[in-house]
């Protein structure tokens, strides 16, 4: 190929880099064989703990992930793909997030779901964005205990628009929001309300089913937890306009934080001010059903700074990760393991509770994975005895809702899933357990 | 395949799910739940199908250009599905998941040599992410340096990724675009009239999206630091420069990486993507948190960072993206990533020399990671070209962009393509340019659907079953 | 895909492997090793490219006769790959694979409780395998008995797998074939014609290779004890018995096992299978060594059988196999199993009377897991249909088999299909029935190839690059 | 359906089974989750012990599989397909099989392969089948080595020809053949000679070079290592007539003995007495290259009872995975894994000669994987110091060539690849070091 460009060396294709600026090759070790790279990253692996069980959660599960979405995910075809600009040669990635905008309005009980965003709080920022787009106000109202980083977030998503907060009160007996206090909250700047189901104490909201009627026409988005909704009310049943969720846990396992999968739904009338890919039907010049991205006009390529969102890759693969999920569960799955977190973070809390000076679910309502623990001892001490069970768990609630560190010091959150033992229970129960 | 969306199929699910009969109050049950029941053997037939109407890296040379689909390697797959590393829970404790932190720390590392910068953060999880972070850190500088109020403004080149504009705006920036040169480089008349004390960023990338290096970028970032403000590296082009040049010696104080691109982490039918951020001294203290820090005996994420613009997402970034961008760069090695990057740029240059008989190419005859060729001089519209490239089996260039092109193809061949493939790609582009216009209009044929028509799409849209 | 040859490719080979200047005697030292040498992303999408030139279960429908080709569960994929089980070397030490041992402790009784038989080996590694397994135990029994000398003798049906014959002649046995009746069975005129004191073993499957269940099964155990002979099992069609009887009941004395059929291991595209062999009572001490035992605590590798027949292959059998069918075996459980015998009779029963109306269906209209039809009431051959099939996306049934069965279509739906893929099937068979036999002669068209002269590929034989 | 057939329910379709040998369903468990069977797996799993270090061969090794090959073999379209009887749809699995027969052809130095055996073992008792065919002889001669369960396999794959076992020495000295011991024996019975190299002492023999001249007409068969056949003399080379090994190193673990791989090559000539299936290039009806079974009429589904063998199902998959393997090393890759493995293993002789009381290959010659190594005490002590040390390896010799059991009782195997490393090495010196 040298001889065909006319020049001496691969040295003459860089001539154009001042000196000034050049760089002799990158001061980085030589490259390595795969054996040595698969062994070395076997032992960097081995350097993370095994724990025996788990009670980690706070949004982030370690769900049983059915061996079909691996296998699927796993297929070169899907995987090494680019976003689908070349419709004809795309319809497999295509038709695939169309099937998941379908199944997760379904899910949501919502009329409209785009293609995918980064992870549950980032679509959260972008779904206040949205609101500020639909009614241009500057408020927005959110629960006293959501996480201290899913706030974090939704400022620097908002930081642009000048958008104020304001919190409303949630109820320490029942650990449901507040409706009077939301409802005394709301004002004609209000742009958007937003309402957790489950919320931050691991609790259930019936509540949320009255929100809509107290906010007037602002806004009124719900973050979710999808699995959840295998047997609780879907957002699009208490009137959400917005409802976002972190779909990590549907198909897809903890991976340290990422990736995650952003699900994102609303109002059909919202659709031109949504953020984000969206897939639609069409048909191709013989009339066949075909798949396309649409409505790109709302997108950075073509709008450039008008655009709704400067999204360009999301996260396709694990959208799709989140179809199968559901397409092989299907709704008596889903509803089973929905069902049965609930079953175990009530057993959770009845084994606890027996324990002497342990306070286990101190509210009344009805949990679904995260469970609020007292413990009579440090925080030191817990470490230690849950290490020394082989138990991870225990995420101190002042860790992820700052603000209420001082009136919840010694309250830790276990969480259950559908893989979560009775074995793991007695565990943790005697690990916690006063000697 | 004329494959039945999933709710067509009405197998009826088999799956041998976990049992469980336990009732939550009324008041908050859901009364009927209506995704599709299907067979696990349908499930498995549906998706297998699905797949195969794809193109991808693995069935051959992908050449979008910014896009840098290079072979995504098995090895990295590998590693990325090893459960000791997936399913540790990001809440877990520091002491528990070094490994984890190993990992990302090394990559930060790393991603510091290559690009010359002084520190560097994993957690946004795109490049438009990433670059929203970067405007964010410019921001909270200007206004720790009480300047914000003033520096409204970024100034973009007219040739720039749509991102950066979007990005820029979402910040609650004006933006300024200024007009490329005729030598489709930054116009430096028009960027002097640009700046001034109004302006808080310029945004390139370097090389441009005509695969062209900036070769005054010294004097650009003598020009953007004198009016006070920052500069930023659009790291799309990252491929292009691997152990030749970094943003660092370039003068660059912000830039993010594309992991999905330069480093070869799949792109998965459109993300996860995963945008690290690199800056230089003084803004350090501005990334977002937490960054992993090692003492020499273990590792740390330190959440304490002066001025950190704070979270930007929900933890540390797309970690199994870093552990496959970390695989790649150890396994490549300092001497493997130059020489990758040199292949990459032999191949646009080839191919480009191959295509300047039929297209037009704009601009100086060097190119870098990437070639733009307009179909104009072939008397064919860029879209038509594409599709005649679909029906001969492989996948199109980037078409329309950069916008200052008429009738632009992006071709970006990278270095995991043979010089067969990048022959055949070159001979079906001239016959392409040679076929009956009329019958391109026509194309595909051979694909699993013809031309869809993509105006009923956005005029009635229908987004769901 | 007009692939070509990994020896056409000429990439150059990048991959980093290990490094060694070792060198040996030059009188051991080979000169030149001429294998290709091609880079990394062309083998991943050469044989990405290869692996979709295949139909397959993942693809559709698949219901060749004999071959029980179901669904091969993802779940067994998985955990067949867990390192823990597949890196285990069959010669460490026996306390250190307890797991491994337990696995294949666990599916001998399975496969008890199953076929009703006494004794299970795994050795085996395919259907003939098994079969061949069988026959040397037989024959090891006659010896034993003084009575190998006399008996020379294997009597199996015209309408036996060809494995059958094979076997037993590679054993050294002569082979008598009885006709079936008219009735599609066992004519037992010629059955206790055939019987005598030569005899040494009867094969048969049951259902037979048409679907028909042999009723008069226990009346031919009988006479065939009564001639001192020994009755075998060919287990390829088991998934038609499940939970409904099996050989043990039927007075079988040896029966081999399909994993790869009954059991959902994956074919692979001809391997590896995997053909257990069970025994009843005093033939347990003639299988081959070593057999798993537990002795309440531990698991033990048992080599010290009285008669055994030794080692038929290198250590205990396709373990990989035996994990996956312990698994599917688990998952479905002893109801899962009746049911999916249940459905995958009900399947073919249904897509029997669907296609009746144009394909003739000779003997009683009664099927368990195949239905075999003939072609000629069509006026059309049973390849051309079968290539009418393909040009339509599914895959053919067996043809030509059995033989007793002019232009026959041997049909075993399974399971693993929809009433919506059954109804597909029939609709694209009975169309075929009307084609324009000329126009059949010319398909598939839509196939990766045409039709290929298979003549030419045996009288000039080419047989690598 | 039941209406569409006319029936009540869907036991009338058994009714065709006789009362007398009904079953009403199986003696086992019902059917369990996913979830519970993945979690029982993985306990099961976990009952094997895991080593630090291993030396375990003889045959089998845990070498390096590059990613690619389990990329390539867990593609549901090689994995789930069936034997290529329709070729037109199975261009995949029949291109890959051609190529296979090409690569082991080129390996082997021969002029043909097959598309598979089940095993070594098995491949070299049709390769005695086979080539009595040819000559219809009845005398095998044997190196007195051979390991005892290939003896056996041989055995019963030749019980229904009459064949006569005699054995040849081999050097106690050298660790080689001895070529007027073999020469003597051969007589105008002789059928078939087996060679094997590496030779169950672990040693290249170069004495293989010498065979053919030594034999007549008689049929030469060599068994070897595959990945030895980077480096060392192919069989084509030395006049053999069939050459079979074990692929199992070439790309799969060692998988507790299965599956394997058989490989068998031959002189063209004899490709209608040989056994298994085996593909052709030919074309199609539009003139293009195609591939396809060929040769069928060798075989059990055509021939029946005159078949060459009784094969029907093979190890097409295994094939794949050998093919991905050497075409992802390329010859300079196998070249490395090949001179590594006789790097480590003379490293490994002088690490361990240089302790008091042990002698490591006792024998003059090169050594390929496995290593003879005289321990000074008993198969308990040995047994204890590896464990202590998690240490897998040293095969008795007496375990694997019974018929030498008196002469080496203190003689173990150690076994080297590519993947050993000195870390590994030293420990094994120091666990067998003399306290």
């Amino acid at each position: 190929m040298l001889s065909y460009l006319g020049i001496g060396s691969v040295d003459d294709l860089f001539s154009d880099i001042p000196q000034k600026v050049r760089k002799s090759g990158i001061d980085l070790p030589d490259g390595i064989s795969e054996l040595e790279l698969t062994a070395l990253a076997e032992s960097v692996a081995s350097m993370n703990r095994k724990y025996r069980y788990s009670f980690l959660g706070c949004g982030v599960y370690d769900r049983f992930v059915p061996a079909v979405v691996d296998t699927v995910i796993s297929r070169g075809e899907f995987l090494t793909s680019y976003t689908p600009y070349q419709p004809e040669v795309s319809q497999g990635t295509l038709q695939a997030l169309f099937e998941y905008q379908s199944l997760m309005s379904q899910l949501m009980a919502m009329d409209v779901t785009n293609s995918s965003m980064y992870d549950g709080f980032t679509a959260l920022g972008e779904a206040v964005r949205m609101a500020f787009r639909i009614n241009g106000r500057h408020q927005v109202l959110l629960p006293e205990n959501i996480y201290t980083r899913k706030l974090g977030v939704i400022r620097n998503y908002t930081i642009g628009l000048g958008m104020k907060e304001a919190f409303y009160r949630v109820d320490r007996s029942t650990g449901s929001l507040d409706i009077e206090d939301l409802k005394g909250k709301v004002g004609s700047d209000t742009c958007a309300v937003v309402v957790e189901n489950p919320n931050s104490f691991g609790i259930l909201d019936p509540e949320v089913r009255h929100v809509r009627e107290v906010i007037g026409d602002a806004v009124l988005i719900a973050y979710v937890d999808p699995v959840s909704l295998g047997i609780v009310v879907p957002p699009g049943e208490y009137g959400a306009d917005i409802a976002v969720a972190e779909g990590q846990q549907l198909g897809m396992r903890p991976n340290f934080g990422g990736p995650f999968l952003g699900i994102m739904s609303f109002r059909e009338e919202y659709v031109r001010k949504s953020p984000g890919r969206i897939i639609g039907e069409s048909v191709d010049s013989s009339g066949r059903r075909a798949f396309v991205m649409t409505l790109q006009t709302r997108e950075q390529h073509i709008r450039r700074q008008r655009a709704m969102s400067n999204i360009c890759t999301n996260q396709a693969l694990m959208a799709l990760a989140a179809s199968v999920y559901l397409a092989t569960l299907g709704p008596e799955g889903l509803r089973a393991v929905a069902s049965r977190t609930v079953e175990m973070s009530s057993r959770l809390i009845s084994s606890l509770s027996s324990l002497h000076g342990i306070s286990a679910g101190p509210f009344r309502g009805t949990y679904f994975s995260d469970v609020p623990v007292k413990v009579p001892y440090s925080r030191e001490e817990l470490r230690r005895r849950l290490e020394s069970a082989g138990i991870a768990g225990g995420i101190p609630l002042p860790s992820v809702i700052q603000p209420l560190a001082a009136e919840f010091p010694d309250t830790y959150f276990f969480s259950v899933t559908e893989k979560t033992t009775d074995q793991a229970i007695a565990a943790l129960a005697q690990a916690l357990g006063v000697e | 395949y004329d494959e039945p969306l999933l709710s067509e199929i009405s197998s009826g699910n088999d799956y041998h799910h976990v049992e469980s009969g336990a009732a939550i109050p009324e008041s908050l049950r859901r009364k009927s739940l209506d995704i599709p029941s299907v067979a696990e053997y349908d499930v498995v037939r549906h998706y297998t199908r699905l797949s195969q109407m794809n193109y991808a890296v693995d069935i051959g040379m992908y050449p979008l250009g910014s896009c840098t689909m290079k072979l995504n390697p098995k090895f990295a797959d590998r590693i990325s599905s090893m459960p000791e590393f997936s399913t540790v829970h990001p809440l877990a404790p520091e002491e528990s998941v070094q490994g984890n932190l190993r990992v990302m720390y090394e990559l930060q590392e790393f991603l510091k040599k290559i690009s010359d910068m002084d520190a560097v953060s994993l957690q946004p999880l795109a490049g438009a992410h990433g670059e929203y972070t970067g405007i964010l850190i410019a921001r909270k500088y200007h206004e720790v340096h009480g300047e914000l109020e003033r520096r409204r403004e970024v100034i973009i080149p007219d040739s720039a990724h749509g991102t950066n504009p979007a990005s820029a705006a979402m910040a609650g920036f004006d933006v300024v675009e200024i007009p490329s040169s005729p030598d489709g480089m930054v116009d430096m008349g028009a960027l002097r009239a640009a700046l001034s004390d109004r302006t808080a960023l310029f945004m390139i990338t370097n090389p441009n999206t005509l695969g062209i290096f900036e070769d005054r970028i010294l004097e650009i970032a003598d020009l953007v630091h004198s009016a006070g403000a920052l500069l930023y590296y659009d790291g799309a082009n990252f491929n292009a420069i691997l152990g030749k040049t970094s943003p660092g010696l370039m003068g660059f104080d912000i830039v993010h990486f594309n992991l999905h691109k330069t480093f070869a982490t799949p792109h998965g039918g459109g993300g996860p993507g995963s945008g690290p951020v690199g800056v230089r001294g003084e803004l350090r203290d501005y990334l977002p948190v937490p960054v992993v820090e090692y003492d020499g005996k273990a590792y740390h994420l330190n959440y304490d960072l002066r001025h950190t613009i704070g979270a930007v997402s929900s933890y540390y970034g797309s970690f199994l993206m870093h552990l496959r961008a970390w695989a790649y760069i150890l396994y490549h090695g300092g001497n493997g990533l130059t020489r990758n990057t040199e292949r990459a740029v032999l191949n646009t240059n080839y191919l480009a020399k191959r295509l300047s008989g039929a297209y037009r190419i704009p601009y100086k005859p060097l190119k870098k990671h990437e070639v733009v060729v307009s179909s104009d001089s072939t008397g064919r519209r860029a879209q038509d070209i594409a599709k005649y490239i679909l029906d001969n089996g492989m996948h199109p260039p980037t078409v329309y962009f950069p916008l200052i092109v008429h009738e632009a193809l992006m071709i970006e061949p990278t270095e995991t393509v043979s010089k067969a493939d990048l022959d055949r790609y070159a001979d079906i582009m001239l016959e392409a340019a040679r076929e009956d216009p009329e019958g391109l209009k026509r194309m595909p044929l051979n694909t699993a659907v013809g031309r869809i028509d993509e105006v009923r799409a956005a005029r009635e849209p229908k987004l769901r079953w």
